[in-house]
């Protein structure tokens, strides 16, 4: 039976192949943005559950876990720290793709990557 | 975990909720359409809900503050959130099943 | 009660993959795929991705990572890709794009 | 058809090294050394509960700094783009008017959200949560009223000074730290007090406000930008 | 005793997720698809306290409160776009 950093791994790896292959092969570029919000999603994951032990709980000391043995008791808290920022730069990098797709539309009334062709030599 | 008569009862709540989350789940599935189901999702989703968290208040009594806010807040923004929807989709004009009878909106505002 | 953890972790994991394939949309259908028709329901399965995710990241005990995903993929994200949508849409529709 | 089946294969490929990997990974049973570091050290040293926390804002603090400035840069070109495009836009005539629920369930709710967003990057140290978080809650405070309101006008000079006082004071408190303590955003220029106490961890609380206040702010710049370009194009018409 | 109705507890909440998400896979219009992320986040909330419950820490119930207090604000942006509000 596999634990739950298996599992969880697995799945982010999934989503991150699901997500590639929407940005790959969609016209659209909503559709386009929406496939790497979900890749991201999954790149989260997968770094999470890197850091997961089995048995462990979360790096925050309280009542119910003291100081002493917290290095016995807790996961990996460096994953976390750098998902946590991942995550907040992920929405800025969403607001910043959707702003230029706008942009685009506006000009070009449409949302077919085929039509934006001024770059192609 | 002991079972105190307090953590039986806790259990038994939580179960409770759960099975009220499981008969939202099914009227979500059976229902014949969108606001009817929004009924099932809705009401039987809060009630079970707020079963559970009552049920973690009393196995771990020490969290009750932030259950009851937690209660509080389930309380505040899901009629909102699915009166707001039942709003959208009457304006959109969802097809409403032949087994809805009653439109008070329309009738308000002189449609039927 | 790690049998339970387990368990829920499963059942997450299909969740976030099905709402996943719904989000990149149906294979096949490429010629209509310039429209955006579709749109809003993809975008409502990422949202799901990213709330399903969040419960994930706290069996995973990770607490800060789970109020973060929370707090960022429940209205914020949703709300950005909605209203470029809706922007779209009025814009199609009142001068008539070529895709109007 | 050909570009479809080029990213199949490209897609296979990547899943491919990524089954490998998977299958190779074994999980590991004790912490390696830096994680073991700031397991032992973290509440003797720094005085904070959330070991997360301490390493965002003091142990790898100028990472954090960059990726503040970084989100900044983001909401300005965000800014930016969309003030360009303003012109070509059209008026969003007919729009379907705002329930009186949600007006006046936000009224009620939008002070609520912004409290919990205080409270969250207050106790930044001691519960999860902090800065981000709190300033994505600020910001969903923001979008609960924009969505009741969509005419609302928000003040942007207030919004940039908020971000820009936030922002130097951040910095000020790094170069005390660089005087007063071991470096750079060391957050020992304060007393580190009791563990698990609200005013511990020395200056952690301190920088975890303002991270929240400067995120707060820089989300909500970005929503409030997108919600206007609406709004000129609707003065035009 | 009270284990064993806790994993009962978390079987039929897990249960009550898979057919809300059957809903949501299947539609058909985008409202009952709202209608569905509705309730699975509720049921979300669900899963979190079951997961502090399992793990005895109360600091977990924080990102309970942040998911109760904001996962509204999904729906009624969808439901603003979709009765062309936005």
């Amino acid at each position: 039976m596999p634990g739950i950093a298996q599992l969880a791994m697995a799945t982010g790896f999934l989503l991150i192949l699901i997500g590639f292959y929407g940005a790959l092969t969609r016209r659209n570029l909503l559709r386009m943005i929406v496939a790497f919000t979900v890749a991201g999603t999954g790149v989260n994951v997968v770094i999470v559950s890197i850091g997961y032990m089995h048995g462990r709980t979360a790096p925050i000391l309280d009542a119910t876990l003291a100081a002493s043995d917290a290095a016995a008791r807790i996961i990996d808290p460096l994953p976390q720290a750098l998902v946590l920022t991942a995550i907040v730069i992920g929405v800025g990098i969403t607001a910043l793709m959707l702003a230029y797709a706008l942009r685009l539309y506006s000009q070009k009334r449409t949302l077919d990557i085929g039509r934006f062709t001024e770059l192609k030599g | 975990m002991t079972d105190t008569p307090l953590h039986l009862l806790g259990a038994l709540l939580l179960v409770a909720g759960a099975v009220f989350l499981l008969l939202g789940g099914l009227g979500l599935v059976r229902m014949p359409d969108l606001f009817n189901r929004i009924q099932a999702g809705t009401k039987a989703t809060t009630l079970g809900t707020l079963l559970g968290l009552a049920g973690a208040a009393c196995l771990h009594p020490e969290w009750g503050l932030k259950l009851l806010l937690i209660g509080l807040f389930i309380l505040f923004t899901n009629p909102i959130s699915s009166q707001v929807l039942a709003r959208a989709a009457h304006r959109a004009g969802t097809v409403k099943s032949s087994l809805t009878s009653v439109d008070r909106l329309s009738e308000d505002r002189g449609e039927a | 009660m790690g049998n339970l953890m387990t368990a829920m972790t499963g059942v997450l994991c299909v969740a976030m993959l099905g709402a996943a394939l719904l989000a990149i949309g149906e294979p096949g259908a490429e010629e209509a795929q310039t429209d955006t028709s579709g749109l809003p329901i993809a975008i409502l399965a990422a949202g799901l991705v990213s709330l399903l995710a969040s419960v994930l990241f706290l069996v995973l005990a990770a607490p800060d990572v789970a109020m973060t995903e929370a707090a960022i993929g429940s209205g914020l994200t949703t709300f950005l890709f909605f209203f470029v949508l809706g922007r779209i849409r009025s814009q199609s529709e009142t001068k008539g794009g070529e895709d109007g | 058809m050909v570009k479809r089946f080029i990213a199949l294969v490209l897609v296979l490929a990547v899943g491919g090294l990524f089954a490998v990997l998977l299958a190779t990974y074994a999980p590991d049973a004790e912490l390696n050394q830096t994680a073991r570091y700031y397991a032992q050290r973290t509440a003797q040293d720094l005085g904070a509960a959330n070991i997360v926390t301490a390493i965002i804002v003091t142990y790898r603090g100028l990472d954090t700094l960059g990726e503040v400035t970084v989100l900044f840069l983001a909401a300005t070109i965000v800014g930016l783009v969309l003030s360009q495009g303003g012109q070509s836009g059209t008026p969003a005539r007919g729009r379907v008017p705002v329930g009186e629920l949600l007006t006046t369930g936000s009224r009620y709710l939008a002070p609520l959200i912004l409290l919990l967003g205080v409270y969250v990057f207050v106790n930044g140290h001691l519960t999860p949560g902090g800065g981000f978080q709190g300033g994505a809650i600020i910001a969903s405070g923001t979008l609960l009223l924009l969505l009741a309101d969509p005419l609302r006008r928000f003040g942007h000079r207030l919004i940039a000074a908020v971000e820009s006082v936030a922002g130097v004071v951040y910095v000020l408190i790094g170069l005390l730290g660089l005087i007063l303590a071991g470096g750079f955003l060391d957050n020992r220029i304060l007393p580190t007090g009791a563990l698990g106490a609200l005013f511990s961890a020395g200056a952690i609380p301190l920088i975890y406000v303002l991270i929240g206040l400067k995120v707060g702010a820089e989300v909500s710049s970005m929503l409030v930008s997108l919600a206007e370009t609406d709004a000129e194009t609707r003065e035009e018409a | 005793m009270a284990e064993t109705l806790i994993q009962l507890a978390a079987a039929l909440a897990g249960l009550a997720l898979l057919l809300a998400l059957v809903r949501f896979l299947r539609g058909p219009s985008p409202g009952d698809r709202v209608v569905a992320f509705d309730v699975l986040t509720i049921v979300g909330i669900t899963g979190i306290v079951l997961a502090a419950i399992a793990e005895g820490r109360g600091i977990y119930l924080d990102v309970a409160l942040v998911y109760a207090l904001l996962s509204f604000l999904g729906v009624i942006v969808i439901a603003r776009y979709l009765e062309r509000g936005l």
